[in-house]
């Protein structure tokens, strides 16, 4: 489903925030990426999600590489991919309900199957209360969780989340993972970029770790540290 | 496009309009107040064009008739004149009339004339006016041409001058204008590509989200219409509103400047609103082009 | 406020117009496009004025004398109307000279006249200029009542005409120009207030670190009278470059439109410059304030 | 050093985030608040902070009545507050350097103190290869880091970090929170409200956990759960 091929990323800057990263993840797969902070993991999703261009090599996600991909079917492109911005991304005139609700407008969904979608994604983040606030009137996990929602309200065949749980408390947090955990057994692809030790050791799912750009570690059922 | 996914795009407009009251209340009165400065000189320079007109219209040519001609005669050289392009108006002056009028120029000193009706040297004379300055020297030759007609007379340096004059004035005023609109168009895109920019972000994201290009325009679009329609009207209003009080107080106090009649205005008007929305719908699509490049 | 502290807003100031590209470029376009609409019309208004004053002072008196007056008792007339308030000039016009003039403007009937010269029936005179119609009752009554002249005459009806006119076009053109000053000011302060409110959060931020509103407040001031100054000077370039070369292509087609000089707007473009960096400055204070109340 | 009477904060939609909250935290103390997402814990920072007023009871910080606080003298006051927010609160026109540097110029430090400064607290944060970037070219837990490095810099009498390691992996949550621990020492009051759960119960420091509005716990040598 996504395919690295020595990727590397240098900001005009000068920064290298990815080196030679090469990967493959499979339809189904659910992975996490970890590496401390500033190890280049939003860079990655960046990349995969077609916000910035990599430097060198090139990546192939959901069987189109994304170097060759028109500009007029980036949108397109999009659609397939649910992301959890790490920095939730959320438009500031709209409300919880239609921030989420937008995300179905775009492919024009019917406003009956808005209206019916809507609601129940809300209620799985549990926000359905909310529903009419503005992302300025929203704690910090709120705003997370209205993120998730509109990541996941399209069913889309990936879905990627940046960090999706710093901002919740631990029980809020397992219901997101368990939440995308059930989303990922029912056919998506999912990867998560986490800091969240805990959660990384008790799922035992795939991790990639990056640190410095490189990727140091690319095992199945890993846990958060290096070492183990 | 459907008229679902239109009248979504509307709706996404106004909602946007409101929630974004001051950037909109910023854009409609960059666009009033531009539009208010064109509709200002617009209006001076047509009164100005209609005033140097009507001074324009002033210039006579006078063509003195030959002495001892049937009334016959006398008529026909009138209608072959009328029929000059470029003749406005042809008036009749007889030698009595004009001894009239002599004697009202020279005022206190007539007494000078006295004696001179029984022997009147002056001739009979058409008083001819050309529609434009431009017209005169070529009807003066044509009229001079006909049968009958002895001299004819203008004053040739006064009808350049006043050319010369008037085709300055409106070049000077059709400049102005012309600046003008520039500015006015500068001002209204200028206010839109800042309240634009400061949406920059929620652009990105729509795009991010996977909206399309047209998707993320058409509200902007609509939304810029609206703004620029709403402009335009509150600059069409005080505008109509200003002129018809204007007029008003002139009708009261002088009757000698003589303004465009209000009605004249309706049209540009229209054409006012319609650069309005026009400006409005192009400037806010033009501007998000840029951010939409993610 | 110390030196150092002074120093550090400057830079700040100039620092922020830079990152803040964008907006500055939109800022000191507003100042530029909104000062050349009013620079436009000062320059009309001011025009307007001096082409009306100019024929305003064509209006004229004209003092006859008594017959017989000895030279000695013409000149003390002469230098007693001189002293009188409101009068602009004074021309002597003898009897022999009248004649002249009345046969040059009988023209082709002169011949009337012939023999006239020696028994002369017009008087002496004396022709006054006025320096504004508003003057010319007054000096018209003061000239009649000196001994020597026998009547005085001026054309009532046309100066008043005249009066009422030149007057209306003065009110005319300071409304508009008082109009396009507040919509120059409404256009600039509606810029930066867009500009100032895209940068809300970092006003609130600021505030959130323990700055107080001074040392918030004056960055933005400075940075909007730099602004405002940018804006001013490039305004006052293109109005100074724009009405020399006017006058310039005026002076090489036609003399007649006799503009004021270029020198006489450098005082005017001095107090533009001052009003961009007023309108620049006070708009961005007054702008970030509400932000402020955090 | 905090004292809390009685607070309630009822935002304008009507949201309930603080019921009749009273505690105090005496100087020098090192407390931990913890709660859900939506508990009210940066709403009740945000009320020491005076970013929002309490629609009931009163504050008294640093020996002032914030309700009966001057205007003109809230700058000031401020000052001797540092503040991590949970949404970074960077100034976007302004490098990581002059970020930090702002705090300081606002108490008018010296242009040598600063630069003297600066560089020392960006070293204690690991970011002194950043200090020239935009806060937009920085990392999530870069961002979070500049926003301590600048909390801590003008040694203030207070530090409260909402979330201050969200967006941290744990080896250098771990240096944030130590970084903490040793300004403590030294006499500061510190207030970190968080959701690390393994931070607070290593830590065994006093625990506030908020739930719904309601201080549900107040327990010297706490754990994160309400529990235990
Ligand atoms: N737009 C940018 N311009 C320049 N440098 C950037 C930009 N974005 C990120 N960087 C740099 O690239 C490196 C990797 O950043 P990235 O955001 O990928 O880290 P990360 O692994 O997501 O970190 P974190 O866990 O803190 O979010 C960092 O050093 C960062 O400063
Ligand atoms: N400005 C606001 N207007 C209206 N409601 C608000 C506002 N800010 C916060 N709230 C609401 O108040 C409640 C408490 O918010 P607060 O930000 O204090 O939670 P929190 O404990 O910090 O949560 P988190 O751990 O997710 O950051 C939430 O339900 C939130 O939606
Ligand atoms: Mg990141
Ligand atoms: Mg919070």
């Amino acid at each position: 489903m996504i395919r690295a091929y020595n990727v590397s990323k240098v900001y005009e800057n000068g920064v290298v925030a990815l080196k030679n990263v090469s990967f493959k993840i499979d339809k189904g797969d659910f992975v996490f990426v970890v590496g401390p902070s500033g190890a280049g993991k939003t860079t990655l999703i960046k990349l995969i999600f077609k916000e910035e261009e990599p430097t060198e090599g090139y990546l192939v996600v959901a069987g189109r590489n994304l170097s060759r991909l028109k500009r007029r079917d980036v949108p397109f492109y999009r659609r397939k991919i649910g992301v959890v911005f790490q920095d939730f991304r959320l438009l500031p005139q709209k409300t919880v309900f239609e921030n989420v609700a937008f995300a179905m407008e775009v492919v024009e969904a019917s406003k009956k199957e808005i209206h019916r979608k809507v609601p129940l994604v809300l209620e799985l983040v549990g926000l359905l209360d909310r529903q009419k606030a503005f992302p300025s009137e929203l704690s910090g996990g709120e705003k997370q969780r209205v993120a998730l929602a509109r990541a996941i309200v399209n069913n889309p065949e990936i879905i990627i989340a940046d960090e999706p749980t710093g901002n919740l408390d631990p029980d809020t947090a397992w219901d997101i993972i368990d939440l995308l955990k059930e989303i990922n057994l029912r056919g998506t692809t999912v990867v998560v970029a986490t800091h969240a030790s805990q959660i990384v050791n008790t799922m035992k799912q795939r991790v990639i770790a990056l640190r410095k750009g490189l990727v140091v570690k690319d095992q199945e059922r890993g846990g958060y540290r290096i070492e183990n | 496009m459907k008229i679902r996914t239109f009248a979504y795009f509307v709706k996404e407009a106004v909602k946007s309009m409101f929630r974004n009251g001051l950037m909109t209340l910023a854009s409609i009165g960059a666009v009033a107040a531009a539009l208010l400065v064109l509709g200002c000189f617009i209006i001076i320079t047509l009164n100005i064009n209609y005033i140097v007109s009507d001074i324009e219209s002033q210039v006579e040519i006078t063509a003195y008739l030959n002495d001892s001609l049937e009334n016959d005669q006398i008529n026909d050289i009138g209608r072959e004149i009328i029929q000059i392009k470029g003749v406005k108006e042809v008036v009749f002056v007889s030698k009595a009339q004009a001894l009239e009028e002599f004697k009202e120029r020279l005022k206190e000193h007539k007494n000078i004339l006295i004696g001179l009706e029984e022997d009147n040297p002056l001739p009979d004379s058409y008083r001819i006016k050309a529609l434009t300055p431009e017209d005169v020297g070529f009807v003066a030759e044509k009229v001079s041409s006909i049968k009958g007609v002895a001299e004819v007379k203008y004053a040739k340096e006064v009808v350049d001058k006043l050319f010369t004059i008037t085709r300055w004035i409106r070049i000077i005023a059709l400049g102005f204008m012309a600046i003008f609109a520039l500015v006015a168009v500068f001002i209204i895109s200028n206010t839109i590509k800042i309240t634009v920019f400061a949406r920059r972000k929620e652009i990105n994201i729509m795009k991010y989200i996977g909206a399309t290009d047209w998707f993320i325009r058409w509200p902007f679009f609509i939304e810029g219409m609206l703004m620029g329609l709403i402009g335009a009207s509150i600059a069409i209003g005080i505008l109509m509103g200003g002129y018809y009080y204007l007029l008003k107080v002139l009708y009261t106090h002088i009757r000698i400047i003589k303004l465009l009649p209000i009605k004249y205005f309706y049209d540009y008007a229209g054409y006012m609103a319609l650069a309005g929305a026009i400006i409005g719908s192009l400037g806010s699509t033009i501007s998000i082009r840029k951010f939409l490049k993610v």
